[in-house]
């Protein structure tokens, strides 16, 4: 028998720095815990994560992948998480479509006022992707060993 | 038509108004024609070719060609002029350089639907009414056109042209109900299981040979970034699922709000992947989630991903099996 | 490769409680690339910049990651430090090791992994990271306030005062706000007109400063320095230029039943006003909704009367398009209409006011000429009970309230009771308290006042019910003090009720493109190092829009904001983000999927030249980026679809490279 | 000869299978013949052809060559190479079979490529002599007898039964493993079979293509030839010639970055790509006429310069019925060739 | 009572009611609201306080527990959402529970009802007695 490791899942984090960013600087300083298992990229806008990031972590060996940014109409660049949540809106449903788990990918709007809901989220989207296990449909096995 | 055709290209060369024209040319066995640019009249007479395998879309040629010099007249075929307009909406080609007749078309036939029936040594094929006549050196035989019709023409979105100078036959309708959602519309009533399934079974047969990317009329990248090392995720043959995975899913990603789902990318894949398919589902999502659009009907209409509205939908919200 | 520091802050405890800072400065040492590593209480010290600034030195670094708390903190600090060394600040990354790992992780081991990662992620980073220059934009030296109360009048007056143009966008017809509306203000007991009125005198008289009257503003485009607002000036139909203010119209309109909103509703005013009598501009307002000339198109009474012929009915909205270098919020408030608190009976009973009602029915100018008289049948209360926190210190669940303590509710109180004590000492005044907040210069002392001189009851509990009975108000409350259950036969009840931002802040925040909290205040950039800022640049917070103020701090914070508005508009260039967007014209097709999603029109398009294969030339449709007006969101980068656009700072490269290593097994 | 009764095709392939893997073709979902592993239960492909050619068996579209594996500083190298399986591949075809001469001529020669040798000296090709040849085929054009292809075994379909022949020894070890159901077959059966084979192949209409005015020696005739831009002209530079093609043997090393090390591997190149031949200088072939002539040049001139005059194509006429846009071999040499008009 | 046992009643307490004392500001509106102020000892702002302190066996012996209507004016009207009704009700129940089987049966109902109570009075009543 092998011995079994506890699967700690991967969770890759794109965070637009002025709101979700911010919103993550403040669960850390309300001492709002989340799995260390999350961690954040920090990117100027949501509009900033290219689809190509997101499969690339899923190669690299994420098992989930979230993407935080301002509630639609508080863009700090007016516009951009509008066209994020197009591309996004896209991407998941051609990830859905192609049999990939809908929930490793998350979309979520949070503020920088939002801490507590910065760290709600983490925590529900990690034990969403603990659930679901690890990563198989997007892997690439030459990133395992 | 062939001939009216090639009538009409010599006169417009004749008169100046193009030096060249795009066209098909004859190939051995009637069904393999090669896209050629015709410059003279004996040219055009000696192997001008146009009729139920003359499937290549043309459009994209245009993009070096209107570097080229010199006003081209084309053949475009109506789902031709989607990709055409598409093309003038990204600034690929110059309208002024070019001279559109637009060609009347009713299905285009795939030969690989006569041989998969059992016809082989094809030597010749000849249009009879609604039939074919394929000689073989086995003999000739007899198929309906119906029968032999490319799977992309059994759900022809518009047989109407969307952009030309002439026309030559008549331009047709949008159809409406074209069924061309039906088999994404299966796919999406599937398990995820049974989609991951699928298009493991598809994709993994892909040999990279990027016929799909280098026909592609919305491929149009001075340089594409699975070619560029500096992009950081170049690739060549892909060594495993992700790679097949990945490849396929960027470049629909990338011409996501772009496709005129001309339907090339499967036509050409030697592999028979259904590679439109992949179009299709975000031209299907789009259309639901953003309002009907199809590329390459209006040059001037915003694209999906270059506009917004204020309630979209929410990522969250698109996936899983809808009813 | 890049020879790369790392260096690791304890942030005292903060850091190195959790986190195992020698073992992550010892595992980051062996990252290739990495040339020196360590660790040091406090980075951010002068002696921590000096360790780094050592380092760059000695060691050559090219490259430093800085494991500490969030680039949003000290991300600046640290690329100055580099800077003085030599070394392009562009190329210090920062780690978030506190707020992402010390303060939010438990276990050592787990936050040193997580640490560890990070660091990577940074080092990883580094090492595509180029040197960026940044450029220069020129700066508008003119800067605009939206909203004309104490906040934006004391903001205006004191950016004129350093010689900058200022214009006051104002939504109602004068500039004032509600320190207008106030009788007396705490803890001075002076009159708030005597104090406001000079200083709305001193803005209209002021020449840098114009106010935009009775106007909305429209649209906001640019950015720092450069912005561009489109200000709708409602019609008022009214020409500015040549009323003199000489109230005639007002006194001759037939149409004499329109609620005063300026006295909260309590009495009338004519069709055609002016709000109150040191209004500025003191200029007539035709209010269309109960104009009769403008419903039926027959009267025209003011327009006979007018001597100067500056009636307009015919007057339109007009937008007018202006410049400006900063942009100061200070929209304001309103207090809660407490209509959803059935059992305080607001909705039901005439004599349930709010405290903003009784100013009005205190104040001289108000609809009972200052003579204290309850609203139902105009007779003098001799029973009045204050019910404190109404829709204030709400649970978040709570539909009703507001989660935030509204501040200034206990002070008004304790003047609206010393004042009703003083004035009518027949009165028995009762204040219902949760809590009594005084913070303060001289505020504990007024309320002990209110208790000790003037024997106001204050009592600890709430009020549950308010019904009328036969003209009196049957107040039941609890003493929680007491443990009894109190009865009181009230003639009028003051609800102290929550302040909540003026309905347009949330609609001007998107424009500004701002952010807000929950409550719909303004976020400051920072809540105790940059209070008067908005994190977006150029914008700046002034008054109770950021949070609930008294008079002292609003102006306080005002003037506050003004000397940030200073500091910006003497600037002659700004230096630009570097981190913009940059079109590589190689690769670039010249498709304008990226001018579409650029919300700032930075991107151009150009025909140029470019050699073609075997010495051809062609030429090509490419993008270009104007470096100082990307503000480097990125939307381009993702719309383009053949990768030629790519940010600075944040490369494709980058990014990935931050994934690899965050990935990594 | 042996001959193997059809009705015990299944246990011969059985047989095989027990100690060796044992490869052959399947029609795929699309009804393509593709090469699979057999087990029991897999039924033989009736098509002329497999979509995609037998070179995949010793030189495989992407290959693993060795590993470095990083750990902070220090740097590993690892040889990844692992010793080959036995394996047959059944139902190859002439042309196949030929090209496998071909590659065997760059690879087996000094310097040795170890891994394609490796799998050479462990496949086993059985090849099967074609009854139905398409319109497409031109093997004749260039030597090959589609009647008789060359292969460790040949088996022929005929009236009674599948007639098989070992051409060396691996073959006679092949056949030897089952022995138990073959009887000796008669020659003539063979014959007869093969004059049907080679009746048809005279009518093909490529049959009579020559290659005069091709061939070794001919680079300074052909080189700047007019024609091929006008040939060129419609290529859409993909690689679905060279992919399908049995003699492409070009190839790019990558190095792919794991994060903890780097996978050194190769992959197949096309010499229609544009990035083929890019080099620290740039491209020394930038527009895709000159590529296009490289791949035919190669072929038709180039090869046959350095191997006394074979030919590089072996006239599969895969590349005929999949290029996009029909432009191929053919086209070429009819168009450059000299008797061709 | 032993201190645990003491802390299992009124984690029990907590769980069954899903209060959260702590929400409390102390500003008495429940009690301003109670309209059954008159009979009870203790009065609801003083029974979350007692959870609070975990004072539930005084709380458990005081008739007041079942002098509450259950009219949930205190729930209505908590600006803090502390629901004292809930939290009532609960240590009812703990109390009810802890008496085992001796308490009414459904049989036994319509011997004792009175024709002139209200319905509303029928359904509050088993809502408080019948679990």
């Amino acid at each position: 028998m092998q011995d079994v490791k506890e699967f700690r899942p991967k969770i890759v984090a794109f965070c637009c720095n002025w709101c979700s960013y911010a919103g993550a600087d403040l669960a850390g300083s309300s001492r709002l815990s989340y799995p260390a298992d999350v961690k954040i990229i920090r990117v100027p806008c949501s509009c900033r994560v290219n689809p190509l990031f997101i499969l690339r972590a899923f190669q690299r060996g994420a098992d989930g992948v979230i993407m935080a940014g301002c509630h639609p109409g508080d863009c700090h660049y007016t516009s951009g998480n509008y066209f994020a949540r197009r591309r996004m809106t896209l991407l998941f449903s051609m990830l859905d479509y192609l049999g990939i788990e809908r929930e490793r990918t998350r979309v979520e709007w949070i503020s920088a006022a939002e801490g507590a809901k910065f760290s709600k989220t983490m925590n529900e989207f990690a034990a969403t992707i603990a659930a679901l296990g690890e990563n198989k449909r997007l892997e690439d096995l030459r990133c395992k060993n | 038509m062939q001939e009216l055709m090639k009538k009409r290209a010599i006169e417009l060369l004749a008169d100046g108004t193009c030096d060249r024209v795009l066209g098909w040319e004859k190939g051995d066995f009637a069904y393999d024609q090669t896209p050629a640019l015709f410059h003279t009249a004996e040219e055009l007479r000696a192997s001008f070719v146009y009729n139920g395998f003359s499937a290549a879309n043309l459009s994209k040629y245009l993009v070096k060609e209107c570097r080229a010099g010199g006003k081209i007249a084309v053949f475009l075929k109506p789902c031709d002029t989607y990709s055409f307009n598409q093309l003038l909406a990204e600034h690929r080609i110059k309208r002024e350089m070019i001279y559109v007749i637009g060609v009347a078309c009713d299905g285009k036939a795939d030969v690989e639907k006569l041989k998969d029936a059992g016809i082989d040594g094809i030597t010749d094929i000849r249009e009879e009414g609604e039939c074919y006549v394929v000689s073989t050196i086995y003999g000739d035989k007899t198929v309906k056109k119906a029968e032999a019709l490319a799977e992309r023409c059994l759900n022809c979105k518009s047989r109407k042209h969307m952009a030309y100078d002439e026309l030559i036959g008549e331009s047709g309708e949008v159809v409406p109900n074209s069924g061309r959602f039906d088999m994404v519309e299966q796919l999406e009533a599937m398990t995820p299981d049974e989609r991951y399934e699928f298009w493991r079974g598809e994709l993994s047969r892909c040999i990279r040979c990027n016929a799909c990317r280098n026909v592609c009329p919305a491929c149009t990248c001075e340089q594409c970034i699975f070619d560029n090392p500096k992009s950081g995720v170049a690739q060549k043959a892909a060594v495993n699922s992700f790679e097949e995975n990945m490849f396929h899913i960027i470049r629909a990603f990338h011409v996501a709000g772009r496709c005129t789902d001309c339907g090339e990318c499967s036509r050409v894949c030697p592999e028979h992947i259904p590679l439109h398919l992949l179009n299709r589902k975000f031209i299907k999502d789009v259309n639901s989630f953003y309002g009907e659009y199809q590329a390459g009907e209006d040059p001037a209409a915003r694209p999906p991903l270059g506009r917004y509205e204020k309630n979209d939908i929410e990522p969250g919200e698109a996936g899983g099996n809808r009813a | 490769m890049q020879r790369i520091g790392v260096f690791i802050c304890h942030c005292g405890t903060n850091i190195a409680a959790t986190v195992d800072v020698k073992a992550v400065a010892e595992a980051l040492g062996r990252e290739p690339g990495v040339v020196f590593s360590t660790d040091y209480q406090y980075m951010c010290s002068e002696s921590g910049q000096t360790l780094m600034r050592d380092a760059i030195r000695e060691h050559k670094l090219t490259g430093v990651v800085v494991c500490s708390c969030s680039p949003r903190m000290h991300e600046a600090t640290f690329r100055k430090a580099a800077e003085k060394e030599g070394l392009n600040p562009y190329m210090v990354e920062i780690a978030n090791i506190r707020e992402q790992v010390s303060w939010i992780h438990k276990d050592i081991a787990e936050a040193t992994e997580k640490a560890i990662i990070l660091g990577r992620a940074a080092i990883a980073k580094v090492h595509l990271n180029k040197p960026l220059t940044a450029g220069e934009s020129p700066v508008t030296k003119r800067a605009l306030v939206i909203g004309g109360g104490i906040a934006g009048i004391q903001t205006a007056l004191d950016i004129a005062e350093a010689g900058f143009e200022v214009d006051i966008v104002e939504k109602e017809p004068t500039i004032g706000g509600k320190m207008a509306q106030i009788d007396k203000t705490f803890p001075t007991l002076d009159c708030a007109a005597c104090i406001l009125t000079p200083k709305m005198v001193d803005v209209a008289q002021n020449e840098k400063i114009r106010i935009f009257s009775y106007s909305e503003v429209e649209s906001v485009k640019g950015f720092v320095g450069n912005f561009k607002v489109a200000i709708r000036k409602k019609a008022r139909y009214v020409d500015e230029e040549k009323c003199t203010g000489c109230g005639i119209c007002t006194e001759k309109c037939p149409q004499k039943k329109v609620p005063n909103a300026f006295n909260m509703g309590l009495d009338t005013r004519r069709a055609i006003y002016i709000p109150f009598a040191q209004a500025v501009p003191k200029v007539a307002t035709i209010d269309a909704n109960y104009c009769t000339m403008m419903k039926t198109g027959k009267c025209g009474i003011c327009q006979k009367f007018c001597g100067v012929g500056a009636i307009d009915y015919t007057q339109k909205d007009q937008i007018v398009e202006r410049e400006y270098g900063a942009i100061v919020a200070a929209t304001g408030f309103n207090p809660m209409k407490p209509t959803q608190y059935d059992e305080l009976g607001y909705a039901t009973c005439e004599d349930v006011v709010t405290s903003l009602e009784l100013e009005r029915l205190m104040n001289a100018a108000g609809p009972t000429a200052g003579t204290l008289l309850r609203p139902s049948d105009k007779k003098h209360p001799h029973t009045v009970v204050f019910v404190q926190c109404v829709g204030s210190r709400c649970d978040a669940e709570n539909e009703k309230g507001k989660p935030y303590c509204s501040k200034i509710c206990c002070m008004y109180t304790a003047k609206h009771a010393m004042l009703i004590r003083e004035k009518y000492p027949d009165t028995e005044v009762y204040v219902f308290y949760i809590d009594v907040r005084t913070p303060g210069k001289n505020f504990d002392e007024f309320y002990r006042r209110a208790v000790e001189q003037y024997g106001v009851h204050y009592i600890k509990g709430q009020v549950g019910k308010v019904v009328e009975e036969n003209g009196t108000l049957k107040v039941q409350a609890s003493d929680l003090l007491s443990g009894e259950q109190l009865h009181i036969d009230a003639d009028l009840v003051v609800l102290a009720t929550a302040v909540e931002p003026d309905k347009s802040a949330r609609s001007i925040a998107t424009m500004l493109t701002a952010s807000m909290d929950t409550n719909d205040f303004f976020t400051e950039a920072h809540a105790k190092l940059r209070p008067v800022e908005s994190p977006t640049a150029g914008i700046f917070l002034s008054g109770v829009c950021q949070g609930p103020k008294d008079i002292p701090e609003t102006v306080s914070q005002a003037s506050a904001a003004a000397a940030k508005v200073i500091g910006l508009l003497a600037k002659d260039k700004l230096t630009c983000n570097p981190c913009v967007a940059e079109s590589d014209e190689m690769l670039c097709n010249g498709c304008s999927s990226c001018e579409k999603v650029c919300p700032y029109g930075a991107i151009t398009y150009a025909d140029k030249e470019f050699r073609g294969p075997n010495r051809t030339t062609l030429i090509r449709r490419v993008a270009s980026v104007n470096a100082a007006v990307c503000q480097g969101c990125g939307a381009c980068t993702v719309a383009c679809p053949s990768g030629a656009m790519d940010l600075k700072g944040f490369s494709n490269r980058q990014i990935m490279a931050e994934v690899d290593a965050i990935c990594k097994m | 000869m042996k001959r193997l009764s059809f009705a015990r095709l299944n246990e011969f392939f059985a047989a095989i299978a027990a100690s060796n893997a044992l490869y052959l073709p399947v029609d795929n979902s699309k009804g393509k013949a593709e090469y699979k592993k057999w087990q029991e239960g897999t039924e033989m492909s009736r098509q002329l052809n497999t979509l995609r050619s037998a070179k995949d068996f010793f030189f495989p579209q992407t290959e693993n060559l060795m590993e470095f594996k990083m750990d902070g500083k220090s740097v590993e190298v690892i040889d990844t190479r692992r010793e080959a399986e036995d394996f047959v591949i059944f139902g190859v075809r002439a042309c196949d079979a030929a090209s496998f001469k071909i590659l065997d001529s760059v690879y087996l020669v000094d310097p040795v490529d170890s891994y394609y040798k490796t799998r050479r000296e462990h496949g086993v090709v059985v090849t099967l002599a074609c009854a139905r040849p398409a319109e497409t085929c031109f093997c004749k054009v260039f030597g090959i007898d589609a009647a008789d292809p060359a292969g460790d075994v040949t088996a022929w379909e005929t009236d009674e039964g599948l007639m098989l022949r070992a051409n060396t020894e691996k073959g006679e070890k092949l056949l030897s493993l089952t022995a138990a159901l073959l009887e000796e077959g008669d020659e003539r059966a063979v014959e007869a079979a093969q004059e049907k084979t080679r009746e048809i192949i005279e009518k093909l209409p490529l049959s009579s293509l020559s290659t005069e005015g091709l061939g070794a020696g001919k680079t300074a005739e052909l080189f700047d030839r007019p024609e091929w831009k006008a040939l060129s002209e419609a290529c859409l530079g993909c690689g679905t010639c060279t992919f399908v093609c049995p003699t492409c043997q070009c190839y790019d090393v990558r190095d792919f970055d794991t994060g903890n090390g780097i996978k050194r591997f190769r992959c197949w190149d096309s010499c229609m790509y544009s990035d083929f031949t890019l080099m620290a200088h740039g491209n020394s072939r930038n527009s895709q006429v000159e590529r296009f002539r490289q791949r035919f040049m190669h072929k038709l001139v180039y090869y046959p310069d350095r191997s006394g005059g074979t030919f590089g194509c072996v006239g599969c006429g895969r590349c005929l019925s999949r290029c996009p846009i029909s432009m191929n071999i053919v086209k070429v040499m009819k168009t450059l060739g000299g008797k061709n008009k | 009572m032993s201190h645990d046992k003491k802390q299992a009643v009124l984690d029990e307490i907590l769980r069954a009611s899903g209060v959260d004392v702590r929400k409390c500001m102390r500003c008495g509106k429940c009690t301003a609201t109670c309209p059954a102020f008159d009979e009870m000892e203790y009065h609801p702002h003083q029974f979350v306080y007692m959870v609070e302190k975990g004072e539930i066996d005084k709380l458990a012996a005081s008739p007041s527990i079942f002098k509450c209507l259950s009219c949930f004016a205190c729930m209505e009207r908590c600006p803090r959402q502390v629901e004292p009704a809930k939290l009532i009700e609960a240590v009812r129940l703990s109390v009810i529970r802890a008496k085992g089987a001796n308490h009414l049966t459904p049989e036994q109902i319509p011997a004792l009802l009175d024709e002139d109570l209200p319905q509303q009075a029928i359904t509050s009543a088993f809502r408080k007695y019948s679990k």
